[in-house]
C-alpha cells in the first residue's frame, strides 16, 4: 500500500472500504456469465482486487448485468436491484444491455437497459473478456472515488420515471414502490 | 487489570480471529494457485457492511444476530487466551459449553424472522451438524475434565502445564486425536461447510443480512473461528504461558483446518453426521473409557 | 392457617365452580380464579411452617394427617400457582367449549388432589388423594373426545398399575409397622432388610415412576399430554407428573432414608445407579422422539420425557448439589414447560385448533408477545445461561462430572443439544418463516392469555438470573433431607469445586450485548423491509410456499428413525391385545349349550370328590 | 323389641296380597315392596344394635335347639337382611317407574318373594330351611329373568332353571346325606359333631352342598347361568340378582364351610378359586360389548374377589371381603339401574349405543359413573375402602403366595378398571350421532339412584359407620363355638 | 440407404390403413408423412404402437404464402424398428442401435386464421411443453390441452411472436423504443 492508498483510506474510508470489496451478484441474466468463472478462479483471481461473487444480492454491492435481458429478466434484474443494500453499483456487462446488441429487435428483450434501472457503467463487447471486467473495475473505483458512481442516488431521486418505465414495459408490478414518498411527490 | 483484560480480551479475540479470516482466504488462494486478497480484506469488508444501509426484518432480526455476537464475546471472556482469563471463575467450562449455545441459537431466531426458506435449511444443517459433532466433543471434553477432575478451564490449561500436554500424555492422546478429526466440522469449514453453501442454499443462515447486520455476522465467523481454535488449544494442547506462543499454536491448527478444507470436496449433512459418529465417535468414546478405567 | 381449611377450600371450591356453572358462567369463571388465588396465597403463608395435623383419626384404624414441610410446601407452592394460572388462562381458552364447568371443576378437583398428595402426611392419605388425581387426570385427558379416548385410557391403565402397586407396597408396610405415618414408617425403615425395602421401592417407583413417565413406563404421556385441553395439558406436564418425583423424593429422603437408599444393592448394582441410568434413557431416546414430532403438542411431550429424566438422574446421586439440582429443575421445568404448553394453546386458539408444526409459520408477526414468551420459555428448556433452566442444569452436570460419571455426563449433555434441536424446530415452524395467507388477519392473544404466560416467563427470567431465591428453599429442603447444605448466595453457588456466579455472566452477557448494539447502531442507517421481502433468485415469493418446515430434520430423521422404535409402547400395546384376545378366548367357555353347563357343574363336582378320595389333600 | 321373625313373615304376607291389591288397584299394588322393604329395613335397624352386643336366636315352635327351627340373627345375618333391605327398597323404588309394562302384580309378587327367601337363607340356622328359602330365592329369580317374556329372557331363564335345578338337587342330595350322617339339619348341631364324623361322607356331603349353592354363588366354574340371566332380566331384577341373590348364594357356601363343616383345610383351595373367578370375570367382562353383560361378567369378578378375601379367613381380610360384599351390592345395584334406563332410552345394551349419554342423561351417567368407580375401588368411594381391607387382610400375613395372589387381584382390578372407564368414555366423551336432546330418567327412578349414590359416598368417606357390624360379622364366622354355643345354648 | 427396408414397409402399411395421408420418403431415407388434422391422433397412435414410442420434438411453420400453418411431430425410436413390435419400449435391445434408429416426421396443415389441433399429450405426455410453446408462439389452439398459460413470454402479444407477419422491429419501436429515457435534469 503506497502514500497515496493511505491518505485516501484516511480522508474517504467508506469510498475505500467500497472500492476494495466489490461483491458481485451471481446473477446469471445472460451468455456473458460465462465469462465470470474464469474472472474469479485461478486464471484471472478477481479476488484480488476484492471482487468476489456474493451469494445473494443482500451481501453485494455490484450488479454485473452479464449478457441480454428479456422482459421477464427485466423484472428479476429490477427487483434483485432493490434488494440490494445502498450503495450499490451496476454495470451493464456486453452490447445487449447497452442497446440490444444483436437481440437489437427481439420482440422480447429490452434494449437499453438504463431505461429501467440505473447503470453505473458499461462494459462494451460481444463477449467482452475478463480482462475488460478488470478494466471496468477499475473505472469504477475512479467513479467512486469521484462521486460519480451515483447510480443508486439517481435512482432514488428519478424513482418515479423508473418506476414508469418498469411499469410500461412489465405492466403491473406486483411488487409496492421502493421509495414511497418519491412517488407521490 | 482484571478490568483491562475484560475490555481487551474481545478486542484481540477479534483482532486475531480477523487476522485469521484474511490468512485463510490467502492461503486458500495461494492453494488454488491464485495471488488471493490482502491480508486486511476481511477488515475492508466489515467496514464496507457498515457503511452499507442494512434491511431489517423485525426486530428478532436484529437481537437475534446481536445475541449471537454478545455469545460469542462473553464466550472468549471464559476462555483463558494465553494465560489470560478475565472470567475464570464464574462457572468454567459448563458456561462455556451453554454459552456456545448462543452463538447459533441468536443467528437461527434472526435468520428464521427473516422468513427465507434458504436461511432455515441452513440452520437445521446447521444444528444437526452441532448434534453430530457435539457427540465426540462432548466425549472429548468429559474425557479432559474427568482425567484432570475440574470443570475449570483455567485448571485444565494449568494441569497440562504442569504435566504434559493433554494431546501427549496416554490416555487423553485418543481424545486429541479425534478433536482433530471433528475440528473441520466445529470451525464449520469444508468438508463440513454445508450449512453455508453458498450455491445452492445462498449461504444458508445468512443469506438475508445485510449492511450492519453482515458485519456483524462476519465479526461473529471471526470470533467463532477464534473460539473454536483457542478451545482445542487450550483443552487438548496446554494452552499457553504467553500469548504469543499461545497465537503460534492456533496457527498452526488453522493450517491445519485450512489445508483439510483446501483437500475436500462438501459431505452432505447425513455423510457428515454419519462420519461424525462413526470415527471420531468411537475414538473419542474409547478415549473416554480410558480415562475412566485407568483412573489418573 | 390451617391445613384442613385449605383442603376444603381447595375441594370445595371444586364443589362448588361446578354447582355455580349451573347458575352462571361468569359467576362461576370468577369463583373459580378466585378460589385458586385463594389456594396460592393460602399456601404461601405456609412457608416456613412446619404443622402436622391428623385430621382423620379412624379411618379403618389408620389416622390421616396433612403436614406442612419444606419439600410439600415447594411443591405446593408450584402447585397452586400453575394451577392457578392455568384456570386464568382457561377463561379464553375453553369459551365457547361445551361442559366447561364439568372442566372448571375438574381443573380445580386435580389441583386440589395435587395440593393433597404433598400435604400428605401419611402414606394413605397420599395414596387416596393421589387416586383422586388420577381419575380426575383421566377425565381431564379424555375430555376432547376422539383421539383422546385412547390417550386417556392409555393413562388411567398405566397410571392404575401405579397406583395398585403403590397401594400393595403401602399395604406391605402397614402390615410390618403398623402405621403409615412418615415419621411412623422412617423410624421403622432403620432396620429393616435391604431385600425388603428394595421390594417396597420397586412398588412405590412402580407408582412413582409411572406418573413421572421415566422410561420404561412414559408410554401414557405423549398421547396424554399432546390430546389432553392446553391449559391443562400445562398442569399435567407441569406439576402433575412431578408428583412422581415428590414421591421419590419421599421415598427416598424421608422415608427409605439416604444412607439405606445409597447402601441397597451395594455390592452389586447399586440402585442408585440403576435409577441414574434409568434416568439417562429417559434423556435421551425421547429427546430423539421429540426431534421427529410433527405435533407442537407431542413435541412438548416427549421433551417433558426428557426433562424428567434430568430429575431423576438428579435426585439418584443423593448429594445435596445433586439434589438441589433435581428439585429445582422440577421447579424450573414446571414453569417453562408450562409457559410452552400455553404457547401452543394460544396458537391453538388463535388459529382454531391448529397444532402441526407443519402447517404453521411466521406467526411471530401477528403475535409477538406470544413469541417473546415462547422464547423465553424455549431458552429455559435448553437451559441458556440467565434463564433458570440454565441453573439446574448446570448444578445437575456439574454433580455428574464430580461424582465422575462422565458417560451419564455424556447423555445429560448431548440431551441438551437435542434439547435445541427440537425446541428450535418448535419456535421456527410455529414463530419464524413464512406466515401462511389464510393467518394474515390473526389477532394477537387475549388478555387472560397473555398475563399467565407473562408471569411464567418472568419468573423464568428471574430464577435464572437470582437463582438463589429458589435455591434457599431447596437448599432447606436438603438440609432437611440430612444432606450437607449448600453454600447459596443470591446469584448462585460459591463453593471450592467451581462456583457459579449468574451475575457474572448477566454483567457480562449485557456488556456484550451492549457492546454490540452499539457497533450495530453505529453502522449505516438501517431500513425495515416487509418479511416477505425476500431473496428468491429475483423471482416473486410464492404465497404459502416459501417456507422450509416440512421434514424439518429429514435427514437427520431419516439417519435415526429405523433405531428409534417406542418398542416399550408397543409391547403395551400388544400386551393389551393379548389380554382381549384372552378375554375373547376365555369367554369360550361359556358356549351358550346349557348341556355344556350343566356339565361343568357335573364335571367339578366329580373332580372335587376324585380329587379329595386320590389323595385328600382337604 | 321386635321378632326377627316379622323380617320374613310379613314380606311373605306381603307378597301374597300383592295380587289381591292387584284387583283392586294396580297402581297400589306398585306400592307394596316399598313398603315391605322400608319395614325390614326399619327392622333390621331397631335389631342391629341388639344383634350386635348378641346374637338373637328365635326358635320357632316352641322346642329348643337342635329340634326346633330356628333363625340365627347374627352380626352377619342382620347385615345380610339390611342389604337385602336397603338393595330391595331402592330397587322397588326404581321398578315403581322402570316397571310399567307387562305383568306387573306377578312382578311385585315375585320380587317380594325373591327378597323373602333372601332373607330367611340368610337368617336362619337349619339346614333345611335353608334349602326351602333358596328354593324360593332361585324360582323367583327363574321367573323374575323371564319376566319380559321375549326370547332372550325365557332362553335364559331355562337355562338357569335348568342349572339351578342341577344346582339345588345337589344341595338337596348333601342335606340329605347330612341328614344321614348326623341326624340332624341345624347347622350348629351338624358343626358340634362334623369333626367326629367320617371324613369321606362328609366331604361328599360338603362337596355337594358347596356345588349346589356355588351354582347360585357364582363360582367359577359354575356361574355359566349368569351373564345370560342378568343380561336378559330386566334391569331392576338384574341388580337385584347381581346386588343379592349371588352374595345370598355366597352366604350360604360361607356359612357353610366355615360354620357348619368349619373346613379350614378347603379355604386355600377356595381362595385359589376365588382368584380364578376373579380374573376369568375381570377377563371375559374386558372382551364384552354388551353392556349388561359386561356388568354381570363384573359381577362374577366381583364374587372371586369376595370369596378370595373371606376365604384367607382372617378378620381384617373378611372384614374386607363383607365391606366388599356391601360395597358391590350398592355400586352394582345402581350400575345396574343406572344402566337399565341408558338402555331404555338408547334401545339397545352394545356400549356403542351409550355414546353420547352424559349429554342426554346427564344425572344418570353421572349415577353410573359413581357406581363405577366404586367398583374400580377409587376413592372416595366405596370400593376403595373395601379393596383397602381385603389387601391389607391378604398382606398383612406376609406369605409369599398370598402376595402373589394379590397380585393377580390387582391385575384384575386393573383390568375392571380398564373396561369400566372405557364405558365412562363412551357415556361422558364421545359424541353420539344420534340425539342430542335431555331425555332424563324419571324423578323416582333418580331418587332411587341417587340414594345409592349417597351411600356409595358416605360410607366411602366414613367407612367407620359399617366397620362394626362387618367386624362383628367377621368374628362370628371365625369363632365357630360362639355359634355353636349360642344356639345350642 | 436410400429406401431402407423398414420406412417401406411402414410406408406400405400407413398407406393400406389411411386413405387420407400421404406419404414419402425422402432421398435419405427419411419418412416424411403428410396427414390431415383429423388423422393426426390416430398415426401418432400407431405410429407409437409401432415402435416410434420417443416424440422428439413437436414444431411449427409458418407456411404464410400458402395461408397455412404446419405443425410438425418429429417421432423417433428406442429400438431398431426392423425388430418389429416385439421389441418396442426395450431402449437399445438389439443390434447397432444407432444404424437402426430412424426418426418420422409427420406433418399436418391448419388454416392460419383459426390454427387448431387436438392435443398430443394423451399419446406423448411429453408434449405438453411443445405445445405449450406453439401455442404461445404461433397462436395455435391445442384443444383437449390443460394448460395453455405463456411458458416463455412474460406478456400478451396481439399477433403471435414467431408469425411471419410479425413485425419486430415495428414492435420493438412501439414497445420497448417508446419507453422514454431517464430525464435526468428534471
Amino acid at each position: 500500500m503506497d502514500r497515496n492508498q493511505l491518505t485516501k483510506w484516511f480522508k474517504a474510508p467508506t469510498k475505500m472500504a467500497h472500492k476494495y470489496s466489490l461483491h458481485a451478484v451471481y446473477f446469471c441474466t445472460g451468455c456473458g456469465v460465462i465469462e465470470i468463472p474464469p474472472t474469479i478462479t485461478a486464471r484471472w483471481d478477481a479476488e484480488r482486487f476484492g471482487v468476489i461473487p456474493a451469494a445473494t444480492p443482500r451481501h453485494a454491492n455490484l450488479f454485473l448485468i452479464t449478457g441480454y435481458v428479456s422482459v421477464k429478466t427485466l423484472r428479476a434484474v429490477i427487483r434483485t436491484y432493490e434488494q440490494m443494500p445502498e450503495p450499490k453499483f451496476t454495470v451493464g456487462f456486453g452490447s445487449c444491455p447497452i442497446n440490444g446488441g444483436m437481440y437489437w429487435d427481439s420482440y422480447n428483450t429490452i434494449n437499453q437497459l438504463d431505461k429501467y434501472i440505473p447503470i453505473d457503467g458499461w462494459i462494451a463487447g460481444c463477449m467482452p473478456r475478463p480482462e475488460a471486467i478488470f478494466v471496468a473495475v477499475t473505472h469504477l473505483w475512479t467513479l467512486i472515488d469521484k462521486d460519480m458512481a451515483d447510480g443508486y442516488k439517481r435512482y432514488r431521486k428519478h424513482y418515479a420515471q423508473y418506476r414508469a418505465n418498469q411499469e410500461q414495459v412489465l405492466g403491473e408490478l406486483e411488487w409496492p414502490p421502493l421509495f414511497q414518498s418519491e412517488r407521490e411527490g | 487489570m482484571r478490568i483491562l483484560w475484560l475490555v481487551l480480551s474481545p478486542l484481540i479475540a477479534l483482532a486475531v480471529g480477523l487476522f485469521f479470516l484474511g490468512l485463510s482466504r490467502r492461503v486458500m488462494a495461494r492453494i488454488h494457485w491464485r495471488y488471493g486478497p490482502p491480508l486486511y480484506q476481511p477488515l475492508i469488508e466489515i467496514f464496507r457492511y457498515f457503511t452499507q444501509k442494512g434491511s431489517s426484518h423485525g426486530v428478532l432480526f436484529g437481537l437475534g444476530i446481536v445475541l449471537s455476537l454478545a455469545g460469542s464475546i462473553v464466550v472468549i471472556l471464559f476462555l483463558p487466551f494465553g494465560g489470560i482469563c478475565s472470567m475464570s471463575g464464574s462457572g468454567g467450562m459448563l458456561v462455556v459449553l451453554y454459552m456456545m449455545l448462543l452463538a447459533p441459537l441468536g443467528i437461527a431466531l434472526s435468520g428464521g424472522e427473516a422468513a427465507n426458506p434458504n436461511a432455515s435449511i441452513g440452520i437445521s444443517r446447521k444444528l444437526m451438524l452441532a448434534l453430530g459433532y457435539e457427540l465426540p466433543f462432548l466425549l472429548i471434553v468429559l474425557a479432559i475434565m474427568t482425567h484432570y477432575d475440574t470443570i475449570s478451564l483455567v485448571d485444565i490449561v494449568s494441569a497440562q502445564r504442569e504435566t504434559a500436554s493433554a494431546f501427549a500424555s496416554f490416555p487423553l492422546v485418543l481424545s486429541g486425536i479425534a478433536y482433530l478429526l471433528i475440528l473441520p466440522a466445529m470451525l464449520g469449514m469444508r468438508p463440513f461447510e454445508v450449512v453455508h453453501a453458498p450455491q445452492e442454499i445462498s449461504s444458508g443462515p445468512i443469506a438475508e443480512y445485510s449492511g450492519p447486520y453482515l458485519g456483524l455476522v462476519t465479526i461473529q465467523h471471526a470470533l467463532t473461528t477464534f473460539i473454536g481454535i483457542s478451545l482445542f488449544v487450550n483443552l487438548v494442547w496446554g494452552g499457553a504461558g504467553n500469548p504469543f506462543v499461545f497465537f503460534l499454536k492456533m496457527l498452526v491448527v488453522l493450517a491445519f483446518g485450512l489445508f483439510v478444507n483446501a483437500a475436500f470436496p462438501r459431505l452432505r449433512v447425513e455423510q457428515a453426521v454419519r462420519y461424525l459418529w462413526r470415527w471420531p465417535t468411537l475414538i473419542a468414546f474409547v478415549g473416554l473409557i480410558l480415562v475412566v478405567t485407568l483412573g489418573r | 392457617m390451617s391445613l384442613e381449611l385449605l383442603m376444603v377450600v381447595a375441594l370445595g371450591g371444586s364443589l362448588l365452580t361446578y354447582v355455580l356453572g349451573r347458575v352462571s358462567s361468569r359467576l362461576r369463571n370468577g369463583f373459580a380464579v378466585l378460589v385458586s388465588l385463594a389456594l396460592v396465597a393460602m399456601v404461601a403463608s405456609l412457608y416456613g411452617k412446619a404443622l402436622h395435623v391428623s385430621y382423620y383419626e379412624d379411618f379403618l384404624g389408620m389416622s390421616l394427617v396433612l403436614r406442612v414441610s419444606g419439600l410439600s410446601w415447594l411443591f405446593a407452592m408450584t402447585a397452586s400457582t400453575l394451577g392457578c394460572l392455568s384456570v386464568v388462562f382457561s377463561l379464553s381458552y375453553m369459551k365457547g367449549k361445551e361442559r366447561t364447568s364439568f372442566y372448571y371443576s375438574m381443573l380445580l378437583l386435580v389441583n386440589a388432589a395435587m395440593l393433597g398428595v404433598v400435604l400428605s402426611g401419611d402414606l394413605l392419605s397420599l395414596f387416596i388423594f393421589w387416586e383422586i388425581m388420577s381419575w380426575s387426570t383421566f377425565l381431564l385427558i379424555s375430555y376432547n373426545g376422539g383421539p383422546a379416548l385412547a390417550a386417556g385410557m392409555k393413562y388411567f391403565v398405566m397410571s392404575f398399575v401405579g397406583s395398585l402397586a403403590m397401594l400393595a407396597g403401602l399395604l406391605t408396610v402397614y402390615g410390618s409397622f403398623g402405621t403409615l405415618e412418615f415419621g411412623g414408617v422412617a423410624a421403622g425403615m432403620l432396620s429393616a432388610s435391604p431385600g425388603y425395602i428394595l421390594a417396597i421401592f420397586v412398588l412405590f417407583g412402580v407408582a412413582f415412576g409411572t406418573k413421572n413417565a421415566i422410561w420404561p413406563f412414559h408410554a401414557w404421556l405423549p398421547p396424554a399430554h399432546s390430546e389432553a385441553p392446553s391449559p391443562f395439558s400445562a398442569i399435567l406436564s407441569g406439576i402433575l407428573i412431578k408428583m412422581g418425583v415428590y414421591g421419590f423424593l419421599l421415598i427416598i429422603f424421608v422415608l427409605v432414608g439416604l444412607r439405606n437408599f445409597m447402601a441397597l444393592g451395594a455390592d452389586g448394582l447399586p440402585l442408585h445407579t440403576v435409577l441414574s441410568i434409568v434416568g439417562a434413557i429417559t434423556i435421551l431416546f425421547p429427546t430423539f422422539m421429540a426431534i421427529m414430532q410433527n405435533d407442537a403438542k407431542k413435541l412438548l411431550a416427549w421433551s417433558t420425557v426428557a426433562q424428567a429424566g434430568y430429575i431423576i438422574l438428579g435426585i439418584s446421586f443423593g448429594t445435596s448439589l445433586s439434589v438441589a439440582g433435581g428439585v429445582f429443575h422440577f421447579v424450573n421445568h414446571a414453569v417453562f414447560k408450562a409457559l410452552l404448553f400455553m404457547v401452543v394453546g394460544t396458537v391453538e386458539y388463535r388459529t382454531k385448533g391448529v397444532r402441526d408444526l407443519d402447517s404453521l409459520g411466521g406467526l411471530i408477526k401477528k403475535m409477538p408477545l406470544t413469541f417473546a414468551v415462547a422464547l423465553i420459555g424455549v431458552c429455559g428448556l435448553i437451559g441458556v445461561p440467565l434463564t433458570n433452566g440454565f441453573v439446574s442444569k448446570w448444578l445437575i452436570y456439574k454433580t455428574l462430572i464430580l461424582e465422575r460419571s462422565p458417560f451419564l455426563a455424556l447423555v445429560a449433555l448431548f440431551g441438551t443439544w437435542g434439547t435445541i434441536l427440537y425446541s428450535y424446530k418448535f419456535l421456527h415452524n410455529i414463530f419464524l418463516g413464512q406466515l401462511p395467507e389464510k393467518y394474515k388477519d390473526l389477532e394477537r392473544a387475549p388478555m387472560t392469555m397473555r398475563l399467565p404466560m407473562t408471569v411464567l416467563s418472568i419468573v423464568v427470567v428471574l430464577f435464572g438470573v437470582l437463582p438463589g431465591i429458589p435455591l434457599s428453599v431447596i437448599n432447606s429442603i436438603d438440609t432437611s433431607f440430612g444432606l450437607k447444605p449448600l453454600n447459596v448466595t443470591l446469584w448462585g453457588l460459591a463453593s471450592d469445586t467451581g462456583a457459579l456466579n449468574t451475575i457474572n455472566i448477566l454483567a457480562a452477557v449485557f456488556a456484550g450485548l451492549l457492546i454490540v448494539w452499539l457497533v450495530l447502531k453505529s453502522g449505516g442507517r438501517k431500513v425495515s423491509v416487509d418479511q416477505a421481502d425476500n431473496y428468491a433468485a429475483g423471482a416473486a415469493i410464492p404465497k404459502d410456499k416459501y417456507q422450509y418446515s416440512v421434514g424439518f430434520y429429514a435427514p437427520l430423521t431419516r439417519m435415526v428413525a429405523p433405531y428409534l422404535k417406542d418398542f416399550m409402547d408397543s409391547f403395551y400395546m400388544r400386551l393389551a391385545g393379548w389380554v382381549g384376545g384372552l378375554g375373547s378366548g376365555i369367554r369360550r367357555i361359556y358356549t351358550g349349550y346349557v348341556g355344556d353347563y350343566a356339565m361343568y357343574i357335573v364335571l367339578f363336582l366329580a373332580a372335587l370328590i376324585f380329587v379329595q378320595l386320590t389323595w385328600s389333600p382337604w | 323389641m321386635v321378632s326377627p321373625v316379622l323380617l320374613i313373615v310379613i314380606p311373605l304376607g306381603l307378597a301374597f296380597c300383592v295380587p289381591l291389591i292387584g284387583m283392586v288397584s294396580k297402581r297400589f299394588a306398585r306400592f307394596v315392596p316399598v313398603v315391605a322393604c322400608l319395614f325390614n329395613l326399619v327392622v333390621s335397624v331397631q335389631l342391629l344394635p341388639a344383634v350386635l352386643s348378641k346374637p338373637i336366636v328365635v326358635d320357632l315352635g316352641g322346642f329348643g335347639a337342635p329340634f326346633s327351627i330356628n333363625l340365627f340373627v347374627g352380626p352377619v345375618g342382620i347385615l345380610f337382611s339390611l342389604l337385602i333391605a336397603l338393595a330391595g327398597f331402592v330397587v322397588s323404588l326404581y321398578a315403581l317407574a322402570y316397571i310399567d309394562k307387562g305383568p306387573t302384580t306377578r312382578y311385585h309378587t315375585l320380587y317380594l318373594l325373591l327378597l323373602v327367601g333372601a332373607t330367611g337363607v340368610v337368617l336362619t340356622g337349619d339346614v333345611f330351611n335353608l334349602f326351602v328359602f333358596f328354593e324360593i330365592l332361585c324360582i323367583s329369580s327363574y321367573v323374575l329373568v323371564a319376566y319380559r317374556g321375549d326370547k332372550d329372557g325365557v332362553e335364559s331363564a331355562v337355562k338357569y332353571l335348568i342349572q339351578g335345578a342341577l344346582g339345588s338337587a345337589l344341595l338337596l342330595t348333601g342335606i340329605g346325606l347330612l341328614y344321614g350322617l348326623f341326624g340332624t339339619l341345624n347347622m350348629a348341631h351338624i358343626a358340634v359333631q362334623a369333626g367326629s364324623a367320617d371324613p369321606i361322607p362328609l366331604f361328599v356331603a360338603m362337596a355337594l352342598i358347596v356345588v349346589g349353592l356355588g351354582v347360585e354363588a357364582a363360582i367359577f366354574p359354575l356361574n355359566a347361568w349368569l351373564p345370560d340371566a342378568h343380561s336378559s332380566a330386566p334391569s331392576s331384577i338384574s341388580a337385584i340378582l347381581s346386588g343379592i341373590a349371588i352374595e345370598v348364594g355366597l352366604y350360604a357356601v360361607v356359612r357353610m364351610v366355615f360354620t357348619v363343616f368349619g373346613a379350614s383345610s378347603m379355604l386355600s383351595f377356595l381362595m385359589f378359586l376365588g382368584v380364578l373367578t376373579l380374573l376369568v370375570g375381570e377377563l371375559c367382562a374386558f372382551a364384552q360389548s354388551n353392556i349388561k353383560r359386561m356388568l354381570a361378567y363384573s359381577s362374577i369378578g366381583q364374587i372371586g374377589l369376595i370369596i378370595f378375601a373371606i376365604a384367607i379367613a382372617t378378620s381384617g381380610s373378611i372384614t374386607g371381603g363383607f365391606f366388599q360384599l356391601v360395597s358391590h351390592t350398592l355400586s352394582k345395584a345402581l350400575l345396574f339401574l343406572a344402566a337399565g334406563y341408558m338402555i331404555y332410552r338408547s334401545g339397545s345394551m352394545d356400549i356403542s349405543s351409550l355414546e353420547g349419554m352424559g349429554k342426554r342423561m346427564p344425572l344418570t351417567a353421572f349415577a353410573f359413573a359413581v357406581g363405577a368407580f366404586s367398583l374400580v375401588g377409587l376413592p372416595p368411594f366405596a370400593g376403595f375402602p373395601s379393596k383397602l381391607l381385603i389387601i391389607r387382610g391378604a398382606l398383612a400375613d406376609g406369605g409369599a403366595l398370598l402376595a402373589l395372589l394379590v397380585g393377580l387381584v390387582l391385575l384384575g382390578t386393573v383390568i375392571e378398571g380398564a373396561y369400566f372407564f372405557r364405558v365412562i368414555q363412551t357415556v361422558f366423551f364421545k359424541k353420539g350421532d344420534g340425539e342430542t336432546a335431555r331425555c332424563e330418567a324419571p324423578a323416582i327412578a333418580l331418587v332411587s339412584m341417587f340414594v345409592l349414590v349417597a351411600l356409595i359416598i358416605v360410607i366411602g368417606v366414613y367407612p367407620s359407620l359399617i366397620i362394626g357390624v362387618l367386624n362383628s360379622a367377621a368374628s362370628e364366622l371365625l369363632v365357630r363355638a360362639d355359634y355353636i354355643g349360642r344356639v345350642l345354648g | 440407404m436410400n429406401d431402407s427396408p423398414m420406412n417401406g414397409q411402414l410406408k406400405k402399411k400407413l398407406d393400406s390403413v389411411f386413405r387420407d395421408i400421404e406419404t414419402d420418403v425422402s432421398d435419405d431415407g427419411r419418412l416424411t408423412i403428410h396427414a390431415t388434422k383429423e388423422s393426426v391422433l390416430t398415426v401418432l397412435s400407431l405410429l407409437k404402437d409401432e415402435g416410434w414410442s420417443f416424440l422428439q420434438l413437436v414444431s411449427c411453420v409458418d407456411w404464410i404464402k400458402q395461408d397455412e400453418i404446419e405443425i410438425v411431430y418429429v417421432l423417433s425410436s428406442y429400438v431398431g424398428v426392423e425388430d418389429g413390435p416385439d421389441a418396442k419400449g426395450e431402449p437399445y435391445a438389439k443390434g447397432e442401435p444407432d444404424a437402426k434408429r430412424e426418426s418420422i416426421l409427420l406433418k399436418t396443415r391448419l388454416p392460419r386464421s383459426e390454427p387448431s389441433v387436438l392435443t398430443a399429450i394423451h399419446v406423448f405426455a411429453n408434449a405438453e411443453p411443445y405445445e405449450r410453446e406453439i401455442h404461445e408462439l404461433f397462436g395455435v389452439h391445442f384443444e383437449g390441452h390443460p394448460r395453455l398459460t405463456p411458458l416463455f413470454l412474460d406478456r400478451e402479444y396481439k399477433i403471435p411472436p414467431f408469425r411471419k407477419d410479425f413485425d419486430t422491429e415495428q414492435y420493438v419501436k412501439d414497445v420497448f423504443d417508446s419507453v422514454p429515457p431517464i430525464d435526468e435534469e428534471s
